[in-house]
Parts: C-alpha cells; structure tokens; sequence
C-alpha cells in the first residue's frame, strides 16, 4: 500500500485534495520566503524585500555562513544518532524512541568522566588523551545502555504487535530521563573548559575550532560505521536479517546476536555524539536527548530509514533547515521572534518531506514485512 | 526459563502437586540473577534518593514510613518470585514447602547485601558529584543513624527477613494468602487514602473515627493499623473471596441478567459519584476533578489509540486547542476577539474549530505508517504549542504572558463553574464525561465502530471490504480531539488563565501511560486508570494523593509503562479483545486444548456449546 | 436476478457485455513485468479459473483489479466504467470482493463482526445515528445482522451458533477460508475474486467448497475469478479456463481445451512442475 | 464486647451492607480503646482535622484584644491553646525550577525559627507545597491550602504564573499571599497607579516589579553605558519575557533604539541562529534575562556571531548566581538584579542580618542559597508574622485572628526595616525594596561573592 505510487493519478478524495493545497501551500510559503530573502539581500530597500516585514535587515556573508555551520554541525549530531535509528528501525522495523536518551547518557557520561579527568589534572595536561579516553568510556556505556535496554525491554516483545514496543520505548525514554533526574540531579551539569583552538574562531574560515572537530569526527564515524556494515561478516549478517530476519535465520545467522551487535552499534554512535555534543556546548541536561532524539528520528525518516548515507544526509537536512530556516524564510516574510519557532521548522521539515515524498530522500530500506 | 513471560490471566488448573521439593535443591544461577537483579533495584532507589523523601510520609506511625516500605518491597518480591514454579505440562507442581523459605531467604540476603555494600561505600568514598543523593543523610537513614557496621547487618538481616517472608508467602495456602494480602491492602489503603478519607469524614461527621484511626501528622497510628490489620483480615475470612465468586459470576452472566448486573452496578456507581462530592471537602473534589480532566482526556485519546489504533502523540494538541480557543472566547482580557461569550456558547465554537484542526492535523498523517505518524503527531503538538508560545502570535493568544482572568464556566445562567469551587467543577466534568463515555460506548458498538476495529487489525484488508480507511481513521482522529477539547476548555474555566507551559508533550505521554495502565480500548479499564494514576500519583501539573511523590512521578510512570508492556499489555482492567490481539497465541492454544476449536473432520458446530468463553 | 437475465438477454442479442475487462493491463515492478497487455473478459453469471505456474502473475491481477498494486499501463473497466484511479475501498463498492491467498481475517473481531463490517460499504448509518440512536440506526444494524447470520447460514451449520461470537481467530483454518468468503460475499458484490479458495484443505473439504463455489454462482448470482491450483477443483467449477504465464495469456478456453493446449503443458512442464 | 458479639454473628450472614456497618463499629470500639496512645504526638502540632474552627461570626466588641487591627469583616481564625498558627508555604521546589524557589522555602523555615512564638503560640507552616512554577500547579495547591480553614496566610509562590492562579483561591479565602518571588507587573501594578490584570486584594510580595528591574537596566545601558542600541531576547517564560519586554519598552522611552527582540526555547544549545537574527541589527548591547544553561549558550555563543564580537553582554538575576558567574565566558558581563548587598541590614522583627541567615542556611541545609531571592522570602515570611501578631488577640486562652487585620496591617505597612532594605507597601501590595543594582562579573571560581558587590550602578525610583 504505502508504496503505490498515487503521482500518476489526479486527487480523488477530499483528503487528496487537502493534502494537494498543503503541498502547494508549503512550497509556496518557502519560496515566497526565499525570494524576500534575496531580495533583501540584493537591497534591503527593494519593495519586495519591505513587502512582509519592512524591519528587514539581510544578513551578512559571516553571518550566513556561520549560520551554515553551526547547522552542519548540529546536524552532523542528528545524523550520528539518526544512524542508530534508522539502524534499528532497519532491522527490527520499530522505532527505538529511547535511542534519544542514550544518546543523552553518552553525554553524561563524558560529562561525568571528564569532570574526574579535570580534577586529576588530566585534561588540562593532555587533552587530545583525555578526549579519547572519555570516547571510549561513553561509547563502551552508551552500547551497554543500548544493549541492555534491547535485552531488558525488546527482546521479550518481539512478535507481538508492532504499537507495543513503540510504546515501550517511550517507557523506556521516560525511565532514562528522569534516572538522570534523581540520580545526577536536575540541573544542568558542565563539562570542564575547553582548551582555546577549540573555541577560536580564527582556524579554518573563521569557523570555531569544536564544529570542525565535530564536522570531522562524524565524517569520520559515519565511513567506518559504512565500512563496518557494507565490507564485513557482521555487517553482512545485519543487513540480511534487515531484508528478512526468518530467512537469515535459516541461512545459520545468529538473529539475536545480530540484532545486539545492532544496538551497540547504534549505541556507539549515539556516545560519540554525546562526546561531541558535550564539546561543543559544554553543558549537558536530563532532557539533552529528548528534542534531538526526536529530530534525529525525523532526520532518519527525511533521510530515508534503513539507509545509513540517507540518515546522515537527513540530519544535516534537519540541521541546516532549523538554523537558517527561521531566518532564511520565516523572518522575511514577517514572523516576530522567528528563533522561538526552531523546533517548529525542524517538525514542518519532517512534515513537508514525508507530505512531498513519502519514502524518505534516499528512499526506505525496509525488513521484508514492511514493504507490503 | 523466560522469566520475563507474565503468568497466565485466569484461574489455574489445579494440578496435581507433588511433595514439597528438597529444602537446599536449588537453581543457584536464578537465585543469584533474581537477587542480584533486586539488589541493583535496592540501590537504584536508595540513590534516587526516594527513602529519603518518601520517609516523611509515614504508612504505620512510628513504626513504617513509605521511604522504609520501598526498601523492604523489593526483597519481599524476590523472595517470593524466586518460589514461583514454572509450569510445564504433564510436570507436577510440588507443594511448597521449606524449599521456597530457604530460596527467599538467599535471595533476600543478596538484595539485602546490596544496600549494605552501598552503606560501605558511602562510608568510605566520596561520590557526591556526580550521585548527588550519595550522602551522609542516605546513610543515616540505611543505618537507622547507626554507624555503617551496623547498616551492613541490619540491611542483610532485613532483606534475609523479608526474602523469607516472601518464601513463607508461598506456603500459604489460597485462604490465608487472602487474608494476608486483605490486611496489607487495608493498612496500605487506609495510610494512602488518608487525605481522602480524612476530608470525607469530616464532611460525614466522622472525625472522631479518623482522629483515632490516624496519627496527627499523618500515618496510620498503629494501634488503629493492628486493629485495621484484624478487621480486614477478620472481612477476609469471613468473605470467604465471595468478591471474587461475584465477579466469576458476573463474568458468566448473559443477555438480560447481565444487563440488569451492569445497569445495576453503573447506578450504584453513579449514586456514589454523584452524592459523595457534596460531602466532601474541597480537596477531594479538586482531585476528583482533576481524575475527571484527566478520563476525558483519556476516554479521547482511547478512541484513537485504543478503537481506531492510531498512536497520536500529539494528543495534548487538542487539549491545548480547546483551552486557548475557550480562553480567546470567553476572556475579557483575551487579544484580538472582542465579543465574550457565554461558556457554553463557546463550546460549540471549541468544537467546531478543534475538529477542524483535528482534520488539520489528521490528514496529512494519516496515510502514514504508525510509526511515522507517531513522531508526526508529536511534531504537531509542539508545533501547535509552539505558536500559542510565540511572540509572533501573542496578539492572538498572549504569548508566553498567556490568556489570564478567564471567567468561569456559565452553566445557561443558573451556576457558574470556576476553579475557586472544584464541587461544581467536579459535576460539570463529570456530566462531560457522561457525555464522552456515552460517546465512546455507542460509537464502539456502530458500524463505525467496528470499522475503526477492522482497521486496527490489518489495514489493508479493511480497504478491501471497502472501508474507506482514510475516512474512518480520520474521524477518529477528530471524535478523540474533540473529546480532548472538552476537559480543554473545562481546563480554561477551572484554572482561570492558560499558559504554553500547561501543554507540553509530557501530558501526551502521561495520557498514554493512564490509557495504557487502564487498558487499551476499554471504557471502564480508562478510568479506572486515570483514577489510580492521576488520583494518587498526580498528573503533570496535579498533585496526586502521594504528593511525596511528586518527584519520582515521572520515573514511576516511565517504569510503569516498562513494566505493563512486559507483564500485562493489556492493562489493569483489559477489554476482552484487547486481551484477545495480545494473547492470541496462547488464547488460541488454550481453547485448542479445551476443544473449542472445531474439528472439520468431526462435522459442524451443532455440537454441544463449550462451557467457558474465552 | 434481473440483471442476469437482462445480461443473459444481452448475451443473446449477440451485444454481450463483459461485467469486467481488462484492456492490455500491464504492472510493472521495478522494471520486471508482471502482467503483460493482459486482456480478460469476465461476463456476468460465469466462473472463471485463472491458472498458472507460480509467479505467473494470477495475484498480481487480482492486486490490479482491486487496486492494491498499481497499474502501469491499460485499462480495467467493470460495468462500463474504468477502475483506474479507484482507491480499494471504491473498487470494492463498485462491486468487486475479494479473499486473500493468506487467509487474512480481522482476527480478534467475532466470525459474525467479520461479516458484519464487510457490509461497510452498502451502509449508510453514521456516527450521529449511532449517538442519537435513532429509528434508522437501529433498523439498520438489525438488518447488517441479519444479512450477516443469512450469509454464515450459507456454509450450513460451520459458521453459526455459538460460533458466531467467538474471535476469528479460534476458527479451524477451513472454517477460516469459508469466513473469508462469507466476507467478500457480505460487500454485496457482482463479481467475487477467490485467491486459491480450497489451498491447505483436505479432499473432503475441497470436495465441499468447489460445491460451495457452484452455489454461490447459482443462488447468489456472482460472476466468480478463481486462482486455483487443484486441477480438480478447476475443473469442476470452470466455465473457461484463462491460463497465464510471466504475466501473459498463454491460453483460453474450457477446461479440456486448455488441458490438452500444448503452450499450457509446455509452461507447465517447462518449470517441471505439477501435471495439468 | 456487646458489639462485638454483633459482629461475628451477624455480619457473617447478611450481606455487604452488614459488614460494613459492623466495619464502621468495630473501627469505632478500636479507636475508643486505643484513645489513650495518642500523646507520642503531644509535642507535634495537631492535625489539621482537630484544629480549631473558623468563625464567620462578626468581631466582637470586645475589649480584652487591645487594639489589634481589623474589622472582622473577613472572619476571625482562633486558634486553641496548645494549637498552633497555621500558615503554608508554596513554591518551586522540584524540578529545574528547584534551585530558584527551594533557597525561598527554606528562609520561611528559618523565619519562622527566628521569630518565634506570636503572643504565646507556636506558628506551623506544614509541609511545604510545590506550584510547579505553573498556573495548573499553582491552583491545585492553592486548592489544598484553601481546604484547610484555619490557615492564615501563605508565603508564595515563586513564578508569577503560579500566582495567576493561586492567588485568586487564596485571597478570596481571606487568606493572605505573600510571595518572595513573583515579580509581574500583572499582579500588582503598572506603577502609574493602576492596577495589573491579575491584581488580587490580599496579595503582596515583597520582591519588586519587573518595571523597576526593565528601567534600572534601560537607564543603565543609555546613561551609564552611553548606548542607544540594544537587543533583547527572552526564553517564552512570563518571567524572562515580561522582563525583556519591561527592558525594551524602558529603553525607548530613554531614546534608545531596540533592534531585535527574539526568543529562544528553553531546551535551545544552538543560540547561533537566535544571535544571527540578533546580529542583523548590531546592537551594542544584548540582555538576555533567561536561566540557565541556556544563558551559558548565549554568553559562549555570542562573541563567535558576526556583528556581535563587540556587542556588551547583559543578564539578570536569573543567571546570577554561583554557578553562572565562574563560568569563563561571562567574565565582564552586566547583571541587574535585586540590590544584594544586604550588608548589616537588620529585619527589624528578628534582629538577623543576611549573614546570620546564610550561617543558619549552611548549617541546616549544608549548602549556600542557589537564588537571588531568599532574602525576599525571608522578610515576605517576617512580615506575615507581624501581621498575624498585629491582628491578633488572646481571649480565654484562644488566639484570635482577624483576617482583616492581617490585611490591614500589611496594606498599611512603611518604613519597615528588613532585611532587604526599607519596605513599604503600596495599595497594590508592592512592598519591596524596590532597589535595583547592576553588577558586573569580575570573573573567576574565587570572586562570586566579590561579583555580587561589584556594583557599577544602582537605581532606586
């Protein structure tokens, strides 16, 4: 069903032809957006420009282009945990909602042990040592989270009907969150200062030292995570239990193992995000996972689920389009306070891409079942 | 070996039991897995710090507080669970006896070990950053403000003690078990109803018995909780589980007389709803009306969820929806409307625009896998709180300032309900639910109904007997919106103002979790939910009955969920279909094994009518 | 049966209308075609057997017809009107119903609900009906049950009695296939696809069924598709054979044509599998 | 033992409706024997159950009160030898919010400490109630409070939006409300004289109104600072919005230009495209009155944004606190915020000065104040004592409150020395010390308290 295509066909429905208007509104509203914006940034005293909002100002180059990255790298965090979704979801063709939370506890993590670091002295001393060690520290507890979560919450529940684990999950989410809560306390918790080259803004193209890092060091994840699934055993074994887990089954294929070698990747990545998120901002919260948890889905989703390049593609969509959308087409059109409305345009964004195209940027990769 | 499977729903088989199993024949391994499992439980807790702050409630004055009693739980139902016998058929069940005393007790000893070994480490190392409850004031409280040697002792006494209690719990005949389980539920009920009570007594003029019944300051005092403890046990023997042999029967009743049962019992239930409220206070009847707030909600939501099978996360939309458009209506002080209306008038135009936003929302999501369109409606409900919060959109709503001075709900000029009476609002909920549950019961049992059934079951099918599933779908999506509008502009009235922050997505959540906890898809399990989640626990922004809870709510709904979905997705209170989808394997095995399923070999079905249902 | 007569009348004014047509219908997967320019014409009153090895495309048409696969090319028409563009549902109130080749019944609904939301589409009542519980809505669900217990009381007695209330999944697996059809029967269709109605049942009740299908035709007037791999049951039931291969009309016929059509032996025999 | 008897023969056979009644006499029989075990709580304060009752009836004529203030129009609350005083506190004390409403609970607890006994009666304040720093939360536990009669008056709440709904419950049940915390315009008044849309008779605080804090900050960046362009940006919170705007509205009125005013949620890391927008209008100064971390994002954050390296940083008491001000990035910022130097002010009631406060908040809590606001709430607790003593009269060994008077004392209050300074209350229960300061961070782990005097301006209207 979901994969008939209806392009070929005229709206029929009334519901057809309300999602027709939504599409055309939607493309609408952005290009009208974008067409303020250049022409603001052509001159801000064109008539098209002051049309919506005659407060119009434009922005300057370093300024869009600090925009720019500051959405890759937030974005680049979305697609390391939109991996560990759009993973699972691949092979087990649920959402793990709770993957936000690990995500949040691969923070902590580095939070907790970089504290330690710094008063031992350690971090100041040797940074780029501390740095690995606290990876590797979070990405070993992130996969364990993950691995225990799946042994503990959905493991039991495979087989019955697809809505359970789902709200299992959330179960689980809200549990991580709030174990935060009552055991670390709920305010927010900072990671020690970060040696200068870090926070400069003065080494590659006027961009802070810790979005390179963070650019960097997800490119670098993502190539292996490729590698490690498209050019190995287990890698093999993961994708054939993602086309058809009974048939994998037969082939001699550990499923359950495969499914833990799944989580802990996934899980793996969700630490290292974690490791950067706390880089680049310093500070982390109970409710770190939640938003970004849920947009990474969305950036899954937008990318494609099941397909690794689509959820790294998708979380830099995401990523981009919530920093520059405020600015790029809601302000140009009028908005107040276009900032407040960030979160919004990430979900318009999920909402705008699964309305125009269903199956994701990159197209779904779905365990066989889904398919029908 | 699955420890995880839940046992099964409904009386057992009796089967034949063999002698008691050898006192010291043990399986180590699940002994040692159960009790370590229970222990890292122990310690979790002791660092939430949830004895600390639960120790200022107290259960049985001055012998037991609630902050005790979660530590002693925890040994107690490991020692017990570690008796439990996996059944397996044509195996016979062993009588209980010292074997399972023995078992408790290790088990006990290893979770009591784990708060010992936690007392050792508070002594001795200093984890204050990051656990911020690893402190001297958790030690004082697992050393009875002792020193640490004798923590360690007390605690392995303890969990010893109550492993074994737990064991012994299991050599208890069906009778005593009964009793037993009656006084602890009456001690436990009198101590957590004790707000409730207290506050209806006085409106009966029943203060001397509270007075006595409990301790000033709160607990139950405990010579009244031995007195309650014997009463109780006493009503348990005398019972003779006559409860449970009404509910068999009532179970077993058809046609008319069933009929004649429910009208029965929903008049009883009615008569109370509606004469207790006037006798009691003002803190019972806020809680009732935040209940009631909350089971319209839910009843909405149950629509959705639980007939149609959509999972809406974005539930609180409506509810935000339906209080801001009754804010914008009926409020002098509201931006940009200018004519007030009456309440009622008002919520007509409440209904009319949620279900168009209903409609809104509901179209474009719902083609969309479940899944999808669970992140999607959650997507939407921050949307739609989003732009109540935005400065953008302040001269409508208020922004971040949101819509204050709302006046109370006009009832056609004869009351005027507003938060600073909750008996009134109590009555206008209740009459709304009425409303909703008569909504919810016709709807279910309509061609629409079951139509929302066949698409809950497979999707596709229910295209092809030409359901228009897009359709069907969608006006669920609107009579739960719809339903969620209602407590939303009762929410506007009894509150007197709306701010965003009453609308985030946690109140989706809590929502489901109370759908979820009642059961999926049935009326009576609902509210019955809402009633012991939001009545006790507390809702969001509600204080419950264990305000000491407050700050664990969250954690607890969270395992909660966890823990329904492994042992009991149906819910505290099932609907027999839901029951059905979720066991249909072993639903399907059992009345195999009854004969219920015909045998096509053996001609029709005029055979004779199996005795039990399913 | 008006319709029939005036159909039969038609038929021997020489202007015979087909019910259904399919005109050069194509479905493309991806490039592998699993129908190809099929042309197939259904007449009123008549029991057609598709037949074919697996993969020769019979589901794929039945997916076509009733909408759940997209067409690529071509054209289905029924009673004079184009099916393309058609949602299912629309298709099936137009008067097509359908089984599945895996059985899929609502199966946590009663045997008697099963039947009863079938009736969606030839009912009327809504919501507000059913709220104010009116004078219509009560007559109608009456009616909705008793065409419900009408239609399981054409499978004799393994439908009715106690059975009617129990959940569909506690059913035999024949009985299964039966309420599958009392399903399709409950839509009110003209035309009814059964996809391999007797697959997974013993001689006897494959014997009983290929009855069944008979009476359908005969009592309730239904034009009837079969997919079918039991030669015996095919040949009992057909009126004409329609044989496909690679989502092609390799042949076309009665039931002994067809048998002995050298192209059909060759397709059959060419796979090495299963003796026409 | 007659009905004991009852019980077994009886409620054996008949059914549920038999024993229940026999529940209820066996309950009964228990409770009389066991009457004698109660004095374990002798030294506690009693149950709100056995509390005395509130009389409507009119004040009497009578001369034994002396001259204790009030009319009796609200009802007198007597308060029965060995019973105590009942008031309540209500504020923020769970979640993230914790931090800013906790450090004011806990001064009611050590008022109350301070002052002890009021003409011979114990005060009570129960157990703390929480207002989730929400309008929903605030009403449920005003709801609470209010069911109980014999309370007096209430310290809270600590968000204005708690007020919103509590305070309407609370004063129309005679009861007063004090809050440390609230600081919307709302609730009291726009200064000019008129009252704010959520104004109720019966409601005071003792923190000031935004309106001081926006203009003292205004005056600061134009006069001071020589600015004529800032910006503003708030997190959706009534607080932080109401303050920013206050801001904005105060520096127009100076003659300065404001060139942006945004928000940002409170869950927002990445400020960069917040500031971008910010940085469109180059402002030379940027206040942003938010919490935390999200302040930590914007201080960090800021001077990476082209057009805003040189911009002037401002915050408010939100983020003025010990956690905030080490933190590297906000070293040199400006902070307003209620005048801190409490210096050897003395509550003139209890004689302690805010040192002896922060020594006694050490000891029993183990940790310094995490808000700005505890020295409000200690004189808001102060002041209620006051008042219930100026209202109040012994009769027969029974305390007599008049609620009015409680009202009319604090209506009629000036020049009280507290701990924040002089207090006066005006018709709309503004009574705080309405002093603002603007302090600059020195920077450093060490220099917090040396921060928190470093005043660069002070305003007072």
């Amino acid at each position: 069903m979901s994969r008939r295509a209806r392009s070929r066909k005229a709206p029929r429905t009334g519901v057809d032809w309300f999602l027709t208007f939504l599409r055309v509104a939607a493309l609408t509203v952005v290009a009208v957006g974008l067409l303020a914006f250049i022409a603001q940034e052509i001159s801000t005293d064109n008539p098209f420009a002051r049309w919506a909002n005659p407060d119009a100002t434009g922005l300057t180059g370093a300024q869009f282009r600090g925009l720019i990255v500051s959405g890759i790298a937030q974005g680049a965090m979305y697609g390391l945990i939109a991996l560990g979704y759009s993973m699972v979801y691949g092979v087990l063709g649920f959402i793990n909602f709770a993957h936000g939370e690990v995500f949040m506890v691969g923070a902590m993590t580095g939070m907790i042990t970089s504290n330690k670091l710094a008063d031992a002295g350690y971090w100041e001393s040797n940074f780029i040592g501390s740095l690995v060690l606290i990876v590797v520290v979070s990405v070993i507890v992130c996969s364990l989270t993950a691995v225990i979560m799946e042994r503990v919450a959905y493991r039991p529940l495979r087989g019955s009907p697809r809505l359970i684990p789902l709200i299992t999950s959330i179960g689980v989410s809200f549990f991580l969150q709030n174990a935060s809560v009552v055991l670390l306390g709920p305010a927010a918790k900072a990671y020690p200062d970060v040696p200068d080259w870090l926070k400069s803004k003065h080494t590659f193209l006027g961009i802070e030292g810790a979005r390179i890092l963070v650019i960097l060091v997800a490119a670098a994840s993502m190539i292996c995570l490729w590698y490690l699934v498209e050019r190995t055993k287990s890698g093999r074994a993961m994708r054939a239990v993602a086309e058809d887990a009974e048939i994998a089954e037969l082939m001699g294929i550990d499923v359950n193992r495969t499914i833990v070698k799944v989580f802990a990747l996934g899980g793996a990545m969700a630490g290292m995000a974690g490791i950067l998120w706390g880089i680049l901002f310093r500070s982390v919260i109970h409710t770190t996972g939640f938003l970004p948890g849920i947009k990474a889905f969305s950036a899954a989703v937008v990318g494609g689920i099941g397909h690794l390049g689509g959820a790294m593609a998708g979380g830099l969509s995401i990523g981009v389009a919530e920093s520059v959308g405020p600015l790029l087409i809601l302000e140009p059109l009028g908005v107040s306070g276009v900032s407040q409305l960030r979160d919004a345009v990430a979900f318009a964004v999920l909402i705008g891409v699964l309305l125009l195209r269903p199956s994701g940027l990159f197209g779904e990769r779905l365990p066989s079942e889904d398919r029908t | 070996m699955n420890t995880t499977l839940p046992p099964t729903t409904g009386p057992q088989p009796e089967a034949p039991r063999a002698a008691p199993r050898p006192a010291f024949t043990h399986d180590w391994r699940r002994i040692a897995r159960m009790g370590s499992v229970a222990a890292f439980g122990q310690v979790f807790i002791a660092l939430s710090n949830m004895p600390v702050r639960l120790d200022e409630r107290l259960i049985v004055k001055p012998v037991l507080s609630l902050g005790y009693l979660v530590l002693l739980i925890l040994p107690f139902a490991a020692g017990y669970r570690q008796g439990h016998q996996i059944k397996r058929e044509n195996m016979p069940v062993c009588a209980p006896g010292p074997n399972e005393v023995v078992g408790g007790f290790l088990c006990g000893l290893i979770t009591g070990g784990g708060l010992s070994l936690l007392a050792v480490l508070v002594t001795h190392f200093d984890l204050r950053e990051p656990l911020v409850n690893w402190s001297p004031v958790l030690l004082d409280l697992l050393s009875f403000s002792n020193e640490m040697w004798f923590a360690v002792v007390i605690w392995l006494a303890i969990g010893a003690g109550m492993g074994a209690a737990g064991g012994v719990l299991r050599l208890l005949g069906p009778k005593s078990h009964r009793v037993v389980v009656t006084m602890a539920l009456a001690v436990a009920g009198a101590a957590v109803l004790e707000s409730l009570v207290v506050d209806v007594a006085e409106g009966l003029g029943l203060e001397p018995l509270t007075d006595r019944l409990y301790a000033p300051r709160g607990g139950v005092a405990w010579p009244s909780a031995l007195g309650l403890a014997a009463v109780s046990g006493l009503l348990a023997v005398l019972g003779r589980g006559r409860f449970r042999q009404a509910r068999v029967r009532h179970a077993q009743m058809e046609g008319a007389q069933r009929t004649r049962a429910n009208l029965g019992l929903i008049i009883a239930t009615a008569a109370v709803l509606i004469v207790l409220p006037l006798f009691a206070g003002k803190l019972t009847n806020e809680l009732l009306a935040n209940v009631g707030l909350f089971v319209l909600l839910a009843l909405g939501l149950n629509v959705v969820v639980g007939l149609a099978g959509i999972l809406d996360l974005g539930y609180v939309a409506f509810f935000a929806v339906g209080s801001y458009t009754a804010a914008v209506l009926t409020a002098a002080t509201s931006p940009k409307i200018a004519p007030e209306m009456p309440w009622l008038v008002a919520l007509i135009v409440v209904v009319i625009i949620t279900g168009l936003v209903g409609l809104f929302i509901g179209a474009p999501v719902i083609r969309m896998r479940g899944d999808y369109l669970a992140i999607v409606t959650l997507g939407f409900g921050e949307i739609i709180r989003l732009l109540f919060l935005s400065d953008w959109l302040s001269g409508w709503f208020g922004g971040s300032q949101g819509i204050t001075k709302i006046p109370g709900a006009g009832i056609f000029g004869i009351t005027e309900v507003s938060g600073t009476d909750p008996r009134r609002v109590f009555y206008l909920v209740l009459a709304f639910c009425v409303v909703a549950i008569y909504i919810s019961w016709r709807l279910e049992r309509s061609r629409l109904g079951r139509a929302w059934m066949a698409v809950r079951e497979d999707e596709t099918v229910a295209e092809a007997m030409g359901i228009n599933t897009v359709n069907v779908k969608l006006l669920a999506f609107v009579v739960g919106a719809v339903l969620g509008s209602f407590s939303g502009a009762i929410f506007a009235a009894k509150v007197g103002s709306v701010f965003p922050a009453s609308f985030l997505i946690l109140v989706s959540i809590v929502i489901l979790v109370v759908v979820i906890f009642g059961g999926m898809g049935n009326i009576i399990g609902v509210i019955a939910g809402s009633a012991v989640l939001i009545g006790v626990l507390g809702g969001p922004k509600q204080p419950g009955l264990l305000a000491e809870f407050s700050e664990f709510k969250l954690l607890i709904y969270g395992a909660l969920l966890i823990w329904m979905m492994l042992a009991r997705p149906e819910g505290l209170i099932p609907s027999v279909r839901r029951t059905r989808e979720l066991r249909q394997q072993e639903m399907a095995q059992d009345a195999w094994l009854r004969g219920q399923v015909d045998d096509d070999d053996a001609g029709g079905a005029d055979g004779p009518r199996p005795a039990v249902q399913p | 049966m008006t319709d029939m007569q005036a159909a039969a009348g038609a038929a021997a004014a020489g202007v015979r209308q087909p019910l259904l047509e399919t005109r050069r219908l194509s479905v493309d997967f991806g490039g592998l075609k699993a129908l190809d320019d099929l042309d197939l014409e259904i007449y009123e009153g008549e029991i057609v057997s598709v037949i074919g090895p697996n993969g020769a495309g019979k589901t794929t048409l039945f997916n076509a017809i009733t909408a759940t696969v997209e067409s690529s090319d071509g054209d289905i028409v029924f009673e004079g009107q184009s099916l393309l563009g058609l949602d299912p549902n629309r298709v099936t109130s137009s008067g097509i119903a359908r089984t599945f080749q895996n059985v899929r019944l609502f199966a946590n609904m009663s045997v008697l609900e099963n039947v009863m939301v079938s009736q969606h589409c030839r009912t009327k009542q809504h919501a507000f009906g059913a709220l104010l519980y009116t004078k219509a809505f009560r007559q109608e669900e009456a009616e909705i049950r008793q065409r419900a217990e009408e239609i399981l009381g054409f499978f004799g007695t393994r439908l009715v009695g106690y059975r009617m209330d129990q959940p569909a999944f506690t059913l035999s697996y024949a009985n299964r296939r039966r309420l599958e059809i009392a399903r399709a029967m409950a839509t009110q269709p003209k035309l009814i696809l059964l996809d391999e109605p007797v697959a997974g049942m013993n001689p006897v009740e494959s014997a009983e069924l290929t009855g069944l299908i008979g009476r359908l035709r005969d009592e309730w007037g239904f034009a009837i598709v079969v997919i079918e791999h039991d030669m015996g049951v095919v040949r009992e039931v057909s009126d004409r054979v329609v044989v496909l291969d690679h989502g092609v009309k390799i042949a076309e016929g009665d039931y002994a044509d067809v048998a002995n059509d050298p192209q059909v032996i060759e397709a059959y025999l060419g796979k090495g599998a299963g003796d026409p | 033992m007659n009905r004991m008897g009852h019980l077994t023969k009886s409620g054996k056979r008949r059914g549920a409706f038999s024993l229940f009644v026999s529940l209820l006499a066996m309950l009964s029989l228990l409770a009389t024997s066991c009457g004698d075990d109660d004095d374990g709580g002798a030294t506690e304060a009693p149950a709100p159950t056995a509390a005395p009752e509130t009389t409507e009836a009119p004040a009497p004529t009578a001369d034994p009160r002396g001259d204790p203030m009030g009319d009796g129009s609200l009802g007198i609350v007597e308060v029965e030898a060995g019973d105590a005083i009942q008031i309540r506190s209500l504020q923020a004390i769970t979640g993230d919010v914790g931090a800013f409403g906790l450090p004011i609970d806990r001064a009611a607890y050590i008022a109350v400490d301070d002052y002890g006994q009021i003409k011979g009666f114990d005060v009570d304040l129960g157990a703390s109630l929480d207002d989730l720093c929400s309008n929903d939360g605030g009403q449920a536990a005003a709801q609470i409070i209010v069911a109980d009669e014999d309370v007096v008056g209430v310290l809270g709440t600590s968000c204005s939006g708690a007020a919103v709904a509590a305070a309407p419950l609370i004063t129309n049940a005679g009861m007063v409300l004090i809050s440390g915390g609230n600081t919307s315009p709302a609730l009291t008044s726009d200064l000019a004289g008129n009252a704010g849309l959520n104004h109720s008779v019966g409601y005071y605080r003792t923190a000031h109104n935004d309106l001081y804090q926006g203009a003292a900050m205004a005056k600061f960046v134009f006069g001071e600072l020589g600015f004529t362009t800032a910006a503003a940006i708030h997190d959706g919170d009534p607080y932080t919005q109401g303050l920013a705007q206050a801001f904005a509205d105060a520096f127009e009125a100076e003659g300065g230009t404001v060139t942006g005013f945004s928000a940002i949620n409170k869950d927002d890391t990445d400020m960069v495209p917040v500031l971008t927008e910010m940085a469109t209008g180059t402002p030379e100064a940027l206040f942003f009155p938010i919490f935390q971390p999200a302040g930590d994002f914007i201080a960090d954050q800021a001077p990476g944004v082209s057009g805003l390296e040189d911009t002037v940083l401002l915050a408010a008491d939100g983020l003025l606190n010990a956690n905030y001000l080490p933190l590297p990035q906000t070293t040199g910022m400006y902070f307003s915020g209620p005048d801190q130097r409490f210096g050897e002010n003395v509550n003139q009631s209890t004689g302690k000065t805010a040192t002896d406060f922060t020594t006694a908040y050490d000891e029993r809590y183990g940790e310094v104040p995490s808000s700005a606001f505890w020295a409000h709430g200690y004189d808001a607790a102060v002041l209620l004592l006051d008042a219930i003593d100026a209202a109040s009269w012994v009769e027969d060994g029974t305390l007599m409150i008049d609620r009015q008077g409680v009202r009319d004392y604090l209506y009629g209050l000036r020049g009280y020395r507290g701990m924040i300074g002089t207090l006066n209350c005006d018709d709309f229960g503004d009574c705080g010390s309405s002093k603002i300061t603007v302090v600059q961070n020195i920077g450093g782990e060490d220099n917090v308290e040396a921060s928190l005097n470093n005043v660069v301006y002070s305003y007072e209207p």
